[in-house]
């Protein structure tokens, strides 16, 4: 299981939650299951989103193996100047 | 609307072009001869961009008619180097990294050498101020004054 | 990849400082740049915008304008098709559609012989407006009852989702623990509002483009900008073309901070062209550069910060509110979530509000968001210092992240270089120098997250062992010296035996935007892979001209050698004595990369600013300017120096006399270099920098990205100097004299 | 457009009197040319006087110093006899813009160009510049504070031009100067400029002064009230305070993109008595 941590608002798609359990061993499923899990969170995966492991931050690299254990936050896809 | 006829001297060549009696120097220059280094950044003489010497004063060519250059002398930025030999203030620029994405560069030489040609010891203050109207926005100056002044030293020694 | 050596490296070329190999063109005049090109047969093209904030398009009448001798060919919204889906909102900032949404909102477009008919031709198109009412303050576009720029837009992130439309795009908040038990153990609270105005990248060259559209449907496009694969890719989406048939170049670039990573008039060009089936060339003038292309955001910024007597803080709390023009996508998200990056706090909250107003579309402007959130957050750091009677900077200290922070935006933070570079402040001459009479020091630290992303190099070893190196990443401010040094490190030969130049979108595979501070980070990844990969290449020819195994040999200083005596014995080759008989050795030797580069590492910087102002008339100045940035690993230092430099300029004309002035009719007033105030080199001191190198695990030789932090911190540094000055706390940028002479007039007498 | 470039300042007036359509003087052309590029002007006939021998010419006469319209700020500027003899003028014209703008622009120009916020004409106010005139009727002299009506107006007619600019000879232990205020270091429009020009008795005590100010009104303002503050005294700090007070109750201002009321009646009274204070040195020197 891992857990990932969800930014502030995203919780009115996850029933009020900002941390979730989801099964995943790389970012792709991280998301698939995520989707499936709470589909109100569809619109902003399809949008995209960066994924956060250990402090690395990821923006597309669906196969990026996810540690048990490891801290995950989901974040905004961001773009720099 | 007939065109103007006019005959000058650019970076020591004889040129003749017709032009619009509207058209400025700066478009004669890019559009008619081919010498793309003097830039247009603004179009209104607040950017330096497209600094040329016309009868070795320091100007905007986007200020200045195509019809005006008649019998002047008009010096850009592609007369700066003799041949295969860069002016110190372009080695100096390199050198310095005085440059970053160059747009700015090549009215800051030609108004370097101005400054030069007039005060051969110019300080940092005096640089700055006469640089007033060239802006650059990726270095903040800095690199630019430095490269000045070690030009200037250079140019000092050599004479 | 991760670092190669994290107990510390040498390097033999990475860290000196060659000079650029673009270098002579640029003191020349023979670098080509948007405007440079030019093409047989071209036309000139030129936009109608529309004069009114806010207006619906009843007609467009372009009949006469047509039948002007000359005129080849116009486009209106008829010739873009509606596009859903994520570039609905850039195909309507290119081309209006049912609505004008700002003052030089692009309206039609002519190509026509020349610039005096193409002007003629423009003020022959009718267009008939309805008027509408129009919002261009943040605040007050947020009201109810304010004019609502899209009738199908609702505020996302807020339960429920109303069921109105309204300006507000969205809602957005990060954070941990729980702020209000924070400011209940807090002795001292500080809570204030700031507003801060839109500020422009103002690059020095403006937008250009020459397109060329065949009959077979086949284009090119030469433009400047920080990104052609995605020029290329929007473009070819906008104009229904195969991405294939659309090759875009990048020409030399003159300045983008983030400006020039989406497109205005490129798709324009290419209808045009496609239309008129000949070359046309668009170049904007200088006052549409302001009107139509993308600003930064203007915000109001609240901030709360509570504190225990000892300089602990307890809790943060902000909320921010950025107008992001016409369409939303403010960079509200990244403000929020940088607004207390540089802290270790128990507590912290940021709640972010993206908002539509009838003002162009703003585009990325260096480490987009964050200076406006740190502004409001440093100056109340700055305040609560002295509330407290602490060091400025002893108070960033004993509240500074570190590796192991639970960061405000979620990550944990690995190495991080903050604390040094707070304390390479604390310990620069410049913290302890005496002030004059009406001077004031300022201090404040920035944080940046850093991009990686897509990037494609190929490197080429020629016949006589030089090698062409091509990248796909526009460079900007001097890429090209920082990818030749790292190649030539890693095949061990000259500096000068590595030639970089950017390839064309068909030459080479796709490449992210130059934005992010990515470019010396990936695309330097990729350059080192790509060396990698063709020194294994070069060994395996090597092995197989002394008959051992690949594996017996290894790269040393330019030369393949056997691996140890058992190997054999055999004299080293050099790059070119392998590579003058690659023929024979199986063809020519190139090595490549395609990787989408993660492990950017986030960068902090820390800045020192004294001010004097002029008490009688609010004059301010800049006397003495410090940035200390951490930079992982300075590859080249005079071009980290130069972004260090940049964008601290960049933040100090934010800080004193920048911005974006719009009239009671919507309309901007001041579209020119005249009245909106960059930075003059008469206005500045030297800007003194330290480079930290704090290494980042994430890279072989430990580089961070440097181009974006540096605008962070000096909004606040300015802010936070002109306060100590002026003794009174100035909350508004930018801190114009009027601004700064009225605040001390109001100010109490001390 | 037709672009004319006559010899002498007869046949620049008979171009211009004949001109059908709007006709322009193009001088310096840092203003003409941005309009026109701009399209907010479409002028038929553009004259350039630049090639008339005597509008390029700085001239000392009998009674003063005559400065043809063609000179541009940066000539002005090496000049030594203006230089010494109207420092305020020449710090003015200084001002206009940058180097490159310098290279071109005149003083002419800038007060023809009828901006409130014109550098060169509160100096010139100040000095009790006059403006030669040649026109179809002939030569007729105006005081430069008469040239501009309004923003972008002016009182030449139809065939007039500016020949040259006249500065009045200097009594001994005269001084004049001339500052504004910038937000930035350079390349901005004066928000408030101030002209001084004052003559002491060989007592000390002011004899006769005048006072300029400019951008705080639709026109440059000529202060006599606050010249007045300064004629019969020594210049001290209670006559400098009751200068600057007489220029801040002078000003008209508006609140613009530039700066506010407040802020610009506070300041010319600022720099009001900066440049009084200038200009007094500059008398107490001048023997």
């Amino acid at each position: 299981m891992v857990q990932v941590v969800l930014w502030g608002s995203l919780k009115s798609a996850t029933g009020g939650a900002t941390k979730v359990e989801v099964e995943a061993a790389n970012i792709r499923e991280l998301l698939s299951r995520l989707g499936e899990k709470h589909p109100g969170l569809k619109p902003q995966l399809d949008r995209g989103v960066s994924v956060s492991i250990d402090g690395k931050i990821y923006r597309d690299a669906w196969f990026q193996p996810i540690p048990p254990g490891s801290e995950v936050f989901l974040l905004p896809r961001l773009a720099g100047g | 609307m007939s065109k103007v006829h006019v005959s000058t001297t650019i970076n020591g060549d004889a040129v003749e072009y017709l032009c619009a009696a509207e058209e400025t120097l700066l478009d004669v220059l890019r559009d008619r001869l081919g010498l793309t280094g003097s830039k247009e950044g603004c179009g209104t003489g607040d950017c330096g961009a497209c600094s040329v010497t016309l009868d070795g004063r320091l100007v905007c060519s986007c200020l200045v008619l195509g019809a005006e250059a008649e019998g002047r002398q008009v010096r850009t930025v592609e007369g700066i180097a003799k041949g295969d030999q860069l002016h110190p203030l372009q080695r100096k620029f390199i050198e310095h990294a005085a440059l970053q994405c160059g747009v700015c560069t090549p009215g800051f030489l030609v108004a370097s050498k101005a400054l030069l040609e007039k005060n051969p010891n110019p300080t940092e203050h005096e640089i700055r101020f006469w640089l007033a109207g060239n802006l650059c926005r990726c270095t903040g100056y800095d690199k630019i004054v430095r490269a000045v002044v070690s030009a200037a030293a250079e140019m000092r020694e050599s004479r | 990849m991760p670092l190669d050596n994290p107990k510390g490296q040498s390097f033999r070329l990475v860290g000196s400082r060659p000079n650029r190999p673009d270098g002579i063109d640029k003191v020349t005049g023979r670098a080509k740049f948007g405007a440079d090109m030019s093409a047989p047969g071209m036309l000139v093209g030129r936009l109608l915008r529309s004069p009114h904030a806010h207006a619906r398009i009843r007609s467009i009448d372009i009949k006469k304008a047509l039948a002007l001798p000359g005129v080849k060919a116009i486009v209106t919204r008829d010739d873009f098709k509606e596009i859903e889906g994520d570039l609905r909102d850039v195909s309507r900032n290119v081309m209006a559609r049912d609505k004008a949404l700002y003052d030089g909102h692009a309206v039609a477009a002519v190509a026509a012989i020349d610039t005096a008919t193409a002007r003629k031709a423009l003020k022959l198109i009718k267009v008939d407006y309805e008027i509408l009412p129009h919002v261009t303050d943040v605040e007050e576009a947020m009201k109810p009852g304010a004019p609502v720029l899209h009738s199908d837009l609702f505020t996302q992130g807020v339960e429920p989702t109303p069921k109105k439309p309204s300006n507000i795009a969205k809602r957005h908040e990060f954070g941990h623990g729980d702020v209000a038990k924070g400011f209940a153990e807090a002795d001292v609270v500080v809570e204030r509002k700031f507003k801060s105005e839109a500020t422009h990248q103002g690059y020095i060259e403006p937008h250009a483009c020459l397109a060329s559209v065949g009959n077979d449907g086949q284009g090119e496009l030469w433009v400047c900008t920080q990104g052609h694969y995605a020029v290329r890719n929007v473009c070819a989406s906008l104009l229904g073309m195969d991405v294939s048939k659309l090759r875009v170049t990048a020409s030399e670039i003159g300045g983008g901070f983030g400006g020039k990573t989406t497109v205005f008039i490129e798709p324009v060009a290419l209808a045009l062209s496609r239309k008129a089936g000949k070359p046309v060339k668009i170049v904007m003038s200088r006052e549409e550069v302001f009107r139509a292309s993308g600003p930064t955001s203007s915000a109001t910024v609240w901030v709360k910060i509570g504190a225990k007597k000892d300089g602990r803080i307890t809790a943060g709390d902000a909320v921010l509110k950025y107008q992001g023009g016409a369409f939303p996508g403010s960079p509200v998200d990244m403000g929020a979530m940088s607004a207390f990056a540089c802290y270790d706090l128990e507590n912290v909250r940021a709640v972010g509000w993206d908002v539509v107003v009838n003002r162009p579309k703003q585009a990325a402007y260096r480490a987009p968001g964050a200076p406006i959130s740190a502004f409001g957050v440093e100056c109340v750091i700055d305040e609560l210092a002295q509330k407290i009677g602490m060091d400025p900077v002893e108070l960033r200290l004993k509240n500074a992240a570190r590796e192991g922070t639970e960061s405000s935006y979620g990550p944990t933070y690995g190495v991080i270089g903050l604390r040094a570079t707070i304390e390479a402040a604390k310990a620069h001459p410049h913290y302890k120098a005496p002030l004059g009479p009406n001077q004031g020091r300022g201090v404040a630290t920035g944080f940046w997250f850093n991009f990686g992303g897509q990037t494609c190099v190929s490197l080429n070893i020629n016949i006589d062992g030089t090698v062409a190196l091509a990248v796909g990443t526009p460079d900007i401010g001097g890429s090209r010296a920082s990818m030749c040094l790292m190649a030539a490190e890693e095949l061990g030969i000259g500096y000068e035996q590595v030639r970089t130049i950017v390839a064309d979108t068909s030459s080479l595979g796709y490449n992210d935007i130059s934005e992010g501070s990515r470019v010396t980070f990936s695309t330097g990844m990729a350059t080192i892979q790509a060396a990698r990969d063709a020194v294994k290449k070069l060994c395996g020819r090597a092995a197989q001209m002394w008959g051992i195994s690949p594996d017996a040999v290894l790269w040393e200083n330019g030369h393949a050698k056997p691996a140890g005596a058992n190997a054999g014995d055999f004299p080293p080759l050099s790059l070119a004595d392998i590579a003058k008989v690659a023929a024979n050795t199986g063809g020519p030797i190139a090595g490549h990369c395609e990787v989408n580069a993660e492990g950017a590492g986030v960068s902090f910087s820390t800045h020192l600013c004294d001010v004097e102002i002029d008490p009688e008339t609010g004059f301010t100045r800049v006397v003495r300017y410090t940035v200390i940035q951490d930079a992982g690993k300075a590859i080249h230092p005079s071009y980290v120096e130069g972004q260090y430099q940049g964008g601290a300029v960049q933040g100090i004309g934010w800080a004193l006399n920048e911005e974006y002035i719009y009239g009671a009719d919507g309309r901007l007033q001041n579209p020119g270099f005249l009245d909106y105030r960059i930075p003059v080199a008469s206005d500045l001191p030297m800007i003194d920098t330290v480079i930290v190198e704090v290494p980042n695990p994430g890279h072989p030789y430990g580089l961070r990205g440097v181009g974006e932090t540096s605008i962070v911190p000096p909004l606040a540094a300015v802010a936070n100097a002109v306060s100590a000055a002026a003794k009174v706390r100035m909350m508004e940028i930018p801190m114009s004299p009027p601004k700064i002479l009225k605040a001390m007039g109001e100010a109490p007498r001390r | 457009m037709r672009y004319e470039a006559p010899k002498t300042t007869k046949e620049a007036v008979a171009l211009l009197a004949k001109a059908k359509g709007l006709a322009h003087v193009l001088a310096g052309g840092t203003d003409l040319l941005v309009r026109l590029r701009s399209g907010h002007i479409e002028p038929d006939l553009v004259v350039d006087i630049k090639r008339i021998p005597a509008m390029g010419k700085i001239s000392a006469v009998a009674n003063g110093i005559r400065i043809g319209s063609a000179v541009p700020s940066a000539v002005l500027g090496e000049h030594a006899g203006v230089r010494k003899a109207w420092p305020g003028v020449v710090e003015a014209a200084k001002l206009i813009g940058s180097t490159q703008i310098q290279g071109r622009a005149t003083v002419v120009g800038n007060l023809c160009n009828a901006s409130p916020a014109a550098d060169s004409v509160p100096a010139m106010v100040a000095a009790g510049a006059k403006a030669i005139v040649v026109g179809p009727k002939g030569r007729r002299e105006i005081a430069v504070e008469d040239v501009a009506v309004a923003p972008g107006k002016t009182s030449l007619r139809k065939g007039e031009i500016v020949e040259s600019i006249h500065l009045p000879k200097r009594p001994p232990r005269s001084g004049d100067a001339y500052l504004r205020f910038i937000p930035r270091t350079e390349m901005d429009i004066a928000v408030v400029g101030a002209g001084v020009s004052l003559t002491l008795g060989p007592d000390g005590v002011c004899r006769q002064a005048r006072v300029a100010l400019g951008a705080v009104a639709a026109r440059v303002l000529l202060v006599e009230e606050a010249a007045a503050a300064l004629v019969g005294t020594k210049v001290d700090d209670k006559a400098l305070d009751n200068l600057a007070a007489a220029a801040s109750a002078a000003c008209r201002p508006i609140d613009d993109k530039r700066g506010t009321k407040e802020f610009r009646i506070k300041v010319a009274g600022v720099l009001a008595r900066r440049a009084a204070k200038v200009a007094l040195q500059r008398a107490r020197r001048g023997k």
